[in-house]
């Protein structure tokens, strides 16, 4: 793929100190890369540190170690001014609980308008105003709605609304973290629809992250396979879904029910349990299998699960 | 067909909130027979849950129920009994009813055990409650569930606090909880929606070994049609405080007739190719708060008739078990069918269940 | 845990250290001496001061009192019991104060979570009004107010109890004074108990124990109840102290040998070394009653049993 | 039934069983009279005491040369003779026979011991000052840290025999020896129980008619028993003294009501509810409460503005519908029945009065002042302690000012007494409400305060000719010239009133209700404390 | 179930076209914040009961002591310990000057005389005296509030917001604030300053605000993981931005609450003060200092302390309403249950 890299990480880590003695490896060496306009989806287990991975990338966190690219600039260690700006505005967040996303006593307008007022990008009221009602259009609501508070929305407005704060920034990267787990089915449909179109409008890259793997697979152009803090397979979607060679992502990938009761009532799903595995990712390396898909794993696993 | 164990005849809800009275339930009837699985779909705020806790009578304290009735039929010293749950009082409700004859798993298993209790405990009280049980028996039978639900190292888990226990361990303790009574119909209310589809898909396994063996009753309460067609013999669909259409899985998931629907079906993302717009259904539900004339879903449905807005459609028959309140089903209709993406995923669908299971699978089914 | 506990003991010395060292700084700057009576001459004042030591600059006063204070010498008192070393003013005063304290804080915990439960349970009704209207007034009104009262009508006109605090009858004649000390407890416990116990109530795993059939006694008290538990020792955490350490009015109304009148009268007259002592007393019993609490808070919620994590309030 | 004196005496006095009770217990054959008392016990210590309490718990348990009867005349006590030199300047004293509690004899040493403890800088009494006063050979110089407290006037030539030497001749010395603080302490004793001493019941000796039996540290009451040792045990009538200490006053009067104690002194407006009462006493006392003018405050310098003020409110309202409690109207420096001239008359008979409360002439006063002052307002501010009586008595008394002399206003400060005292000391006031109770039985006790050095001066008055005329009284030539003495301290006073150096609001009366079957208490008197000697229960 | 017997219009069954129509919503009505919080407080009764009941006494406390000729220290002797006596109602059996079975009032020859309230011990008016304090305990509730609010809150959100060692080192602080009693602090205020309303404000800022802190602490713990505050630090907002802007509205109602509960402690602390002559110079009186003045003779006229009394218990209970109310009101969401 010729496009060109917006972001990079590299061997990211992120560890939680709880205590003295116990300290959470939520991320522990995880490496990838997005392009521009590409989305990438991360999907896994629940506590597989998915979120720490957004949340780390977006500097919510501090990172461990590891080095996070954007746009050229590192963005993983202290922040210069520069970089702080470019990160806050060109890289955004769309959460996953529409509604504590947004602060219930603020009206919509102000919370779009935070961004911009924020780092003062307008020059009048007027300009301030205009700019929010034309992404509360772009995200299918309506100019009116600007004056209302969120409890007055339904969920998948809610939602509109969290991607409309996103996307004033005109961010090159918006971090999705399960912003479509909360809603139902429908609602689901149209906030997906709504991120398509906006990155085929606007060349916006997206960091997908949902264990919903048919949406996933639906919206994504890679995959990232996270598992215990390790990114154990990550390709194209197609190959992920087509040809996965880790157990883990096998088992996950039998585990997604379809919409088709005949199917489902026969289909079984792979169990993968790490304990019992015998796999140890920590002994793991990168092994590539072509440019875009590589797994972890040793090279006696690698050679048994590819045959090779 | 077997006995019934559960009728919901005409159920009306209603909150008194702040700003009015929302009519959550609009007039619900449902079934259910032993040993079946019963699943309630529909979008967020149709009524789902309030349904159920009606069921369990566990209605938040603004909530009243204007009209209708369960029936719940049960063996009392080998008599046959019908009550009708509505009627009981509260205190009936719990000491017989409650835990015992009717169990419902709950949403969401990282606020629905107590916090401050361990799992052991939280496991035993309900028998030591109703079976009258000994602390050790009651403690025997507990290791049994939680084995049964699939949780290793029981007798250590047991002494656990929740907030020690993974989202999908939790949910798991919240069934063993619900089947500590050997009840006779279980409710599950989205029980697999924040967990992961590696544990969702084992937590439906283990719900669909369970009624095998002990031939409970299940209502099942999801707006993921994935997790429907696994564990569903009836699907009913919700909208806006009403049953608008039931059938068996196969009859909704293969020859749905209600526009709503049709578009719950369309938005599954995997029923599109991936450069296609999934379909949405346009619109938002109505607001309860106000009163609702002719069909709640008319202003969203793009195949509304004139009537629509005028008049409530009642529930056509399609077949002896498939109904759908629809004026489309009328005789004066015109004919509409549903959207040919739709039909050609349908086709696909039906292809490939028939691929898998081969002839002798109903045909009949696909129109 | 008990690294957590050594700890927060390890950084109670030094707060207690800093405290001391502010209260000797304090009287410093406090206007008068221990010995300003009228009659007193300079001379003499001169030699009081020097015989007890308020002649020298304060920091060497404050290191000869740490000093003498490991030894378990907290000075004498110069004014209210002359020359009467402080550990045996304290030995006597505190189990007293210690006693009423505990029967308040234990009647008006008992009585506020009663109020505040009921309440909680009929919320919005007569008796939730009732419960509003009772912690305001418990608030509103100087607990003096209720004591000479209660004197007044259960003492003196039905004389059910003693009017006077009795070594003799340690129980009988401390009924008044409890009563009257746990008015604030009781609305302070009852209105945190009730918004407490009415978020509870409305929490799914309250939903998820009625659904399994728990009778609603046990409903409240094993499941909800516990919940609650958080913010209501928080507040009542200084409650205690508080009524542990005594209060003024009550101790005069019952002629109680408190602590609390002591440390007021000690002020009003500088003595200072009951000052110094009480008032170490107090930030010694605030500190163990705040890690107490946080050791409770861990012991009422395993989630916070970490030790490490947020404390509420 | 105002004025000291006893509770009726009771007519037949057959003495009690004595069998010692204990407080709680007492059965009801024992007497023991219960009494109410709103400070606590601070000292047992005679040296240390300051309080009147504690002198009258240290007076009810032992007994000094003399004591001072229900008429305010000393009477020989432990002295069973005493003779004067001519110069007046040694007194030998012959003791009698005593005893302590331990057993172990009453000897001068005890007093020689004692006194010299009294100004021993080591044992840093705050009463030091009071050998001063009795006018002990060397006592200010001791004090003054000049001599060895040794050197001290007294000396123990005998066990039965004690001399003493004064500076000058002192007029009322007798009534001030009768003081606690010139009580004897047993040496042996004392230096056995090291620190301790006084502290405890065990740590104490007693010679008079009770003896501490309980006193817990801290505790709200404390016990006396008879003391079956004491030389006059046989007119002791009570089995034991019962305090109980309790603060709020509301509630002592429903603890008295309730029979709990026979004993309370009233405050406030309980007075008005109980004045009726046969039970009511009320008992004057030496205390002066007075309004000090500080003459360094602008204005204040002025004698007009002084008069003025002096002469603007209602004493009688103050004495009549505030306190109520037998205080009288004080147009005076000196108190009543404070002390007895060389005519056997008490002072303020024959003293010249002066005027009292009268609102057009203080107008008048404040036209002069406004006048000379070239002013048309002033406003001062009103130092007072935060003790109920204060508090209203002030606010009255600005009320009252500032109504009578347009532009003249007051603001009021309220302070703990500690306070008060500090800032009244350091001349950081404007008015002050003052007390000053005597020290002994003449009227220098009040008069000394105004002149120039002594440090209770606090409005800084000054004027020679007062300070010669004062020194000549005490110290000088007049000491020993008792009717010319006499009548310098009236020109004294004199000058105090006419300057008006301060301005005098009342004497100070206590009101009491004490049970009807208790008789015979000594209810105290100006210089002495309550005795409960010859006091007897029914 | 067969379908209804039902005569249709012709063009019932024609399709509506609604495929063309953009239905996004018409299901929740716009209304004003501003509005939406009036209509929530209209609608609570208890709420606009404590409105009222302020306003009654807040215009007492303006009016009330130009109602008669009397001032707060407006002394008459002769009138003192009056029971109240209401003219007209001589003859009822409350206000007509009976007090312990005797009248005051006939018993002075005072025939035309009346104070509603009855007067003090010095015979200055109660009414006056009440509504004069009620207008200094006014002020002393707004100064609590407003320590509270200022320090109090900002304190506990600055130190729960920032947590770790920021939290460490404020709690400490106040343990030492909390270990040193209070009472040896505000004497220490004597020496500098004059009573009056600065010195209590001083006071009541030492140590008044450590409840209210604890109380923000605890409030913004619960929020700060928030997704709402995450979202405004992935826009780069600031600390205090996210403090002040995005955390505080939502937790106003909840302090309004809590703050209520401060002024009654303010209340009496303020009567200590002037007790100790710190607070407002005598003869003004708060309703603190009326009640523990007129405690001294609760035994014999009780009558003194019941208005303070009541005022401030009337006045407590309609501040509670009305916190309670507007908690409500502001909450946009306000949840039933
Ligand atoms: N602030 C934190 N302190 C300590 N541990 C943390 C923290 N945040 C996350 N963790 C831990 O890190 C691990 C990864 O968490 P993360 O939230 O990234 O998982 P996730 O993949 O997003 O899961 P989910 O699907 O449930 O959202 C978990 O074990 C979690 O408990
Ligand atoms: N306590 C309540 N007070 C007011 N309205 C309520 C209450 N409980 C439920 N409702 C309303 O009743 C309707 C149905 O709610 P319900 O919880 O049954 O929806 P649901 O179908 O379970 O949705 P979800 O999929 O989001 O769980 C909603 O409009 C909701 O707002
Ligand atoms: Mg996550
Ligand atoms: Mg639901």
């Amino acid at each position: 793929m010729g496009r060109e890299t917006i972001l990079r990480v590299a061997d990211l880590k992120q560890h939680f100190k709880v205590s003295k003695h116990y300290t959470v490896k939520a991320v522990n060496g995880v490496s990838f890369d997005i392009h521009e306009g590409e989305t990438y989806g991360l999907v896994g287990e629940s506590g597989s540190g998915k979120s720490t991975i957004g949340r780390t990338i977006i500097r919510l966190y501090e990172p461990t170690a590891g080095v996070i690219t954007f746009r050229g600039a590192d963005i993983s260690g202290t922040l210069r001014e520069k970089e702080q700006t470019l990160l806050r505005t060109k890289m955004q967040m769309i959460f996953q609980d529409p509604m504590a996303s947004l602060n219930p006593r603020k009206k919509v307008i102000d919370i779009i308008a935070q961004g911009l007022d924020i780092h003062k990008l307008y020059r009048t009221k007027q300009e301030r105003q205009e700019k929010v009602e034309r992404i509360l259009e772009k995200v299918g609501l309506s100019r009116e709605h600007a004056n209302r508070y969120p409890h007055q929305f339904s969920g998948g407005q809610r939602q509109r609304i969290g991607i409309a704060r996103a996307l004033i920034m005109e961010p090159g990267l918006i971090i999705a973290d399960e912003a479509i787990s909360a809603l139902d089915v429908s609602i689901q449909a149209q906030v997906v629809n709504l991120l398509k179109s906006i990155q085929e409008e606007t060349n916006t890259a997206f960091l997908f992250i949902s264990h919903d793997l048919s949406m996933v697979k639906y919206i994504s152009d890679r995959i990232g396979v996270l598992h215990l803090g390790y990114l154990v397979e990550t390709g194209t979607t197609e190959v992920i879904f087509e040809r996965p060679v880790h157990p883990y992502t096998k088992s996950l990938l039998s585990a997604i029910p379809h919409a088709n009761p005949l199917k489902e009532k026969t289909r079984v799903t792979l169990s993968y349990d790490y304990a019992d595995s015998g796999i140890d990712y920590a002994r793991g390396t990168e092994q590539a299998l072509s440019a875009t898909h590589s797994v972890l794993a040793t090279e006696e696993d690698f050679s048994l699960w590819t045959g090779k | 067909m077997s006995e019934t164990v559960l009728s919901i005849r005409n159920l009306s809800i209603s909150f008194q909130t702040a700003s009015g009275m929302v009519n959550a339930i609009r007039g619900v009837d449902l079934e259910l027979r032993k040993g079946e699985t019963v699943a309630i779909v529909g979008e967020s705020g149709s009524g789902k849950s309030v349904t159920v806790k009606a069921i369990m009578r566990i209605l938040s304290s603004n909530g009243q129920i204007n009209a209708g009735s369960i029936l719940f039929h049960y063996e009392e010293k080998g008599k046959r009994v019908t009550q009708d749950l509505l009627k009981l009082s509260q205190k009936e409700m719990r000491s017989q009813i409650n835990g015992r004859r009717i169990a419902m798993v709950f949403q969401d298993p990282m606020t629905s055990l107590n916090p401050t209790m361990t799992i052991g405990n939280q496991i035993m009280e309900s028998m030591i409650i109703h079976l009258k049980k000994s602390r050790a028996e009651a403690h025997e039978r507990a290791l049994e569930l939680l084995h049964l639900v699939g949780i290793c190292d029981p007798e250590k888990r047991m002494k656990c606090y929740p907030h020690q226990l993974s989202g999908g361990m939790r949910q798991r303790v919240v069934i063993a909880i619900m089947l500590a009574c050997d009840p006779e119909v279980l409710i599950c209310d989205e029980p697999t929606t924040a967990l992961d589809v590696t544990i969702q898909a084992k937590i439906l396994e283990l719900i669909k070994t369970i009624q095998a063996k002990t031939g409970i009753s299940v209502i099942y309460i999801t707006h993921d049609l994935g997790v429907v067609a696994k564990v569903a013999d009836y699907v009913t669909v919700m909208y806006a405080g009403k049953m608008i259409e039931r059938g068996t899985v196969e009859e909704i998931f293969y020859d749905p007739r209600h526009p709503y629907t049709w578009g719950l079906l369309s938005s599954m993302p995997d029923m599109g190719s991936p450069n296609e717009k999934l379909y949405t259904i346009p619109g938002s539900p109505p607001n309860l708060l106000h009163p609702i004339t002719g069909d709640a879903f008319a202003p969203r449905n793009v195949h509304a008739l004139n009537i629509d807005f005028k008049l409530e459609p009642p529930m056509f028959k399609v077949t002896d078990t498939h109904y759908a309140a629809t004026w489309l089903l009328h005789e004066n209709a015109p004919k509409i069918e549903m959207s040919e993406t739709l039909k050609a995923r349908m086709d696909h669908v039906a292809k490939e269940a028939e691929s898998e299971w081969g002839e002798k699978q109903s045909y009949e089914l696909l129109i | 845990m008990r690294n957590y506990v050594l700890k927060r003991l390890g950084l109670a010395v030094v707060t207690l250290l800093v405290i001391l060292l502010a209260l000797f700084l304090m009287l410093e700057l406090m206007p008068g001496s221990p010995f300003n009576d009228e009659k007193i001459t300079q001379a003499q004042r001169a030699v009081l001061d020097a015989k007890y030591g308020l002649d020298q600059p304060v920091f060497n006063r404050f290191v000869h009192y740490i000093k003498a204070m490991l030894s378990g010498d907290f000075g004498v008192s110069y004014v209210i019991q002359k020359n009467m070393p402080i550990s045996a003013m304290l030995e006597a005063r505190l189990p007293v104060s210690i006693q009423i304290g505990f029967q308040a804080v234990l009647l008006g915990t008992a009585i506020g979570l009663l109020l505040g439960i009921v309440a909680a349970l009929k919320h919005n009704s007569f008796a939730d009004s009732l419960t509003t209207f009772i912690s305001v007034i418990g608030v509103s009104f100087p607990s003096y107010v209720f004591a000479l009262a209660l004197s007044y009508f259960l003492g003196w006109k039905l004389k059910w109890f003693p009017l006077l605090y009795s070594s003799a009858a340690p129980f009988v004649s401390t009924v008044l004074p409890t009563i009257a000390l746990s008015m604030f407890t009781i609305a302070t416990v009852a209105r945190f108990t009730r918004s407490e116990m009415i978020e509870v109530l409305s929490s799914e795993y309250i939903r998820l124990s009625e659904s399994k059939g728990v009778g609603s006694a046990r409903l409240i008290i094993v499941h909800a109840l516990r919940n609650a538990l958080i913010p209501i020792i928080t507040v009542l955490a200084p409650l205690v102290v508080a009524l542990m350490i005594g209060s003024l009015v009550i101790e005069q109304i019952f002629a109680i040998p408190g602590i609390g009148s002591l440390l007021v009268t000690a002020i009003q007259i500088n003595d200072y070394n009951v000052i110094i002592a009480v008032s170490f007393l107090y930030s010694i019993m605030f500190i163990a009653i705040m890690l107490a609490v946080d050791i409770l808070y861990g012991v009422i919620d395993p989630r916070i049993r970490l030790a490490k994590g947020e404390k509420h309030g | 039934k105002q004025g000291s004196g006893t509770t009726p005496a009771s007519t037949e006095s057959p003495s009690a069983p004595t069998a010692s009770a204990a407080p709680e217990e007492s059965p009801a054959a024992a007497k023991v009279l219960n009494l109410g008392k709103d400070v606590e016990l601070a000292s047992m210590d005679s040296a240390i005491a300051t309080d009147g309490l504690s002198f009258e718990v240290i007076a009810a348990t032992t007994e000094g040369l003399y004591t001072i009867d229900e008429n305010r005349v000393p009477q020989l006590a432990l002295a069973e003779k005493v003779d004067l030199s001519e110069d007046g300047l040694r007194y030998t004293f012959t003791l009698r026979d005593a005893k302590w509690s331990n057993g172990t004899p009453v000897t001068a040493k005890d007093f020689e011991f004692a006194w010299k403890r009294l100004v021993n800088p080591e044992t840093a009494s705050e009463y030091s000052f009071i050998a001063g006063v009795a006018g002990l050979k060397n006592a200010d110089a001791i004090i003054a840290g000049e001599k060895s407290f040794d050197e001290l006037g007294v000396k123990a030539v005998d066990d039965k025999t004690l001399t003493v030497e004064l500076e000058c001749p002192i007029p009322f010395f007798n009534s001030v020896i009768a003081f606690p603080s010139f009580f004897p302490v047993n040496e042996a004793f004392l230096k056995e129980k090291g620190t301790e001493y006084a502290l405890t019941p065990e740590a104490l000796l007693a010679n008079g008619p009770f003896k501490l039996k309980t006193w817990e540290v801290g505790g709200t009451t404390f016990y006396l028993e008879k003391n079956n040792d004491y030389y006059d045990a046989g007119s002791v009538k009570l089995d034991g003294l019962n305090y109980k200490i309790i603060k709020d006053t509301q509630q002592s009067v429903l603890a008295y009501e309730n029979g709990d104690i026979d004993y309370v002194a009233l405050s406030g407006e309980q007075i008005a509810s109980y004045q009726q009462s046969p039970e009511y006493h009320s008992v004057l006392t030496g205390f002066l409460w007075y309004l000090s003018p500080n003459q360094k405050v602008p204005g204040l310098e002025n004698i007009n503005l002084r008069k003025a003020i002096s002469l603007a409110y209602d004493k009688t309202a103050v004495v009549d519908e505030i306190l109520k409690d037998g205080s009288i109207v004080a147009d005076f420096v000196v108190p009543q029945f404070l002390a007895t001239g060389p005519d056997g008359k008490d002072y303020r008979e024959t003293a010249g009065s002066y005027p009292s409360n009268n609102k057009e002439e203080a107008l008048k006063y404040w036209e002069k002042a406004k006048a000379e002052l070239g002013i048309d307002a002033i406003e001062l501010e009103l130092l007072f302690e935060d003790t109920e009586s204060a508090t209203l008595v002030s606010q009255f008394i600005q009320s009252e000012i500032e109504t009578a002399l347009p532009g003249v206003t007051f603001t009021l400060k309220s302070q703990p007494k500690k306070n008060r005292v500090e800032l009244m000391y350091n001349g950081e006031y404007e008015v002050g409400l003052t007390r000053w109770g005597p020290d002994y039985n003449d009227p220098m006790t009040y008069l000394a305060m105004w002149t120039t050095d002594n440090p209770n001066n606090f409005g800084k008055w000054s004027e020679k000719a007062y300070d010669e005329l004062a020194d000549r009284v005490s110290r000088g030539d007049l000491a020993s010239k008792p009717e010319e003495r006499w009548e310098a301290l009236k020109q004294l006073e004199a000058k105090v009133l006419e300057q008006a150096v301060i301005f005098p609001v009342y004497q100070k009366g206590n009101a009491i209700l004490i049970k009807p079957e208790v008789t015979g208490v000594n209810l105290g008197s100006i210089g002495g404390s309550i005795s409960y000697k010859l006091a007897d229960k029914q | 179930m067969g379908n209804p017997v039902q005569s249709f219009t012709g063009g019932d069954f024609e399709l509506a076209g609604n495929s063309e129509r953009a239905q996004m919503d018409h299901t929740y009505t716009s209304q004003s914040y501003g509005r939406d919080a009036f209509l929530r407080f209209k609608a609570n009764k208890g709420a606009v009961f404590g409105l009222v009941i302020i306003i009654i006494i807040s215009f007492f406390a303006a009016f009330g002591p130009m109602m008669n000729e009397h001032t707060y220290k407006s002394i008459n002797i002769k009138h003192k310990s009056l029971p109240p006596r209401i003219e007209g109602l001589e003859n009822f059996f409350i206000f007509n000057g009976v007090a312990n079975g005797v009248n005051a009032y006939e018993q002075k020859g005072l025939t035309d005389v009346y104070y509603i309230f009855g007067t003090d011990t010095l015979g200055r008016d109660l009414w006056t005296r009440t509504w004069e304090g009620t207008r200094i305990s006014l002020y002393i509730a707004v100064i609590a509030v407003a320590v509270d609010m200022i320090i109090g809150m900002c304190y506990g959100l600055v130190s729960g917001y920032f947590g770790r060692s920021v939290d460490n080192v404020m709690q400490r602080f106040i343990e030492i604030l909390s270990g040193i009693p209070n009472l040896v602090i505000v004497t220490l205020l004597i020496v500098v300053l004059k009573p009056g309303f600065v010195t209590v404000t001083l006071a009541l800022m030492i140590t008044g605000w450590i409840g209210m802190s604890r109380v923000a602490r605890a409030q913004i713990l619960k929020l700060k993981e928030q997704e709402f505050v995450l979202a405004s630090r992935t826009l780069g907002a600031g600390h205090f931005r996210i403090i002040f802007k995005d955390i505080l509205p939502n937790i106003f109602g909840q302090i309004i609450i809590m703050s209520m509960f401060s002024v009654p402690s303010a209340i009496f602390t303020e009567a200590f003060l002037a007790f100790i002559g710190l607070g407002i110079p005598q003869p003004m009186a708060s309703l603190g200092s009326l009640i523990s003045e007129s405690f001294k003779s609760m035994t014999i006229y009780p009558y003194m302390i019941v208005a303070p009394v009541f005022v401030l218990a009337l006045l407590m209970l309609s501040f509670n309403l009305l916190a309670d109310g507007l908690r409500d009101a502001l909450d946009p969401k306000m949840k039933e249950s």
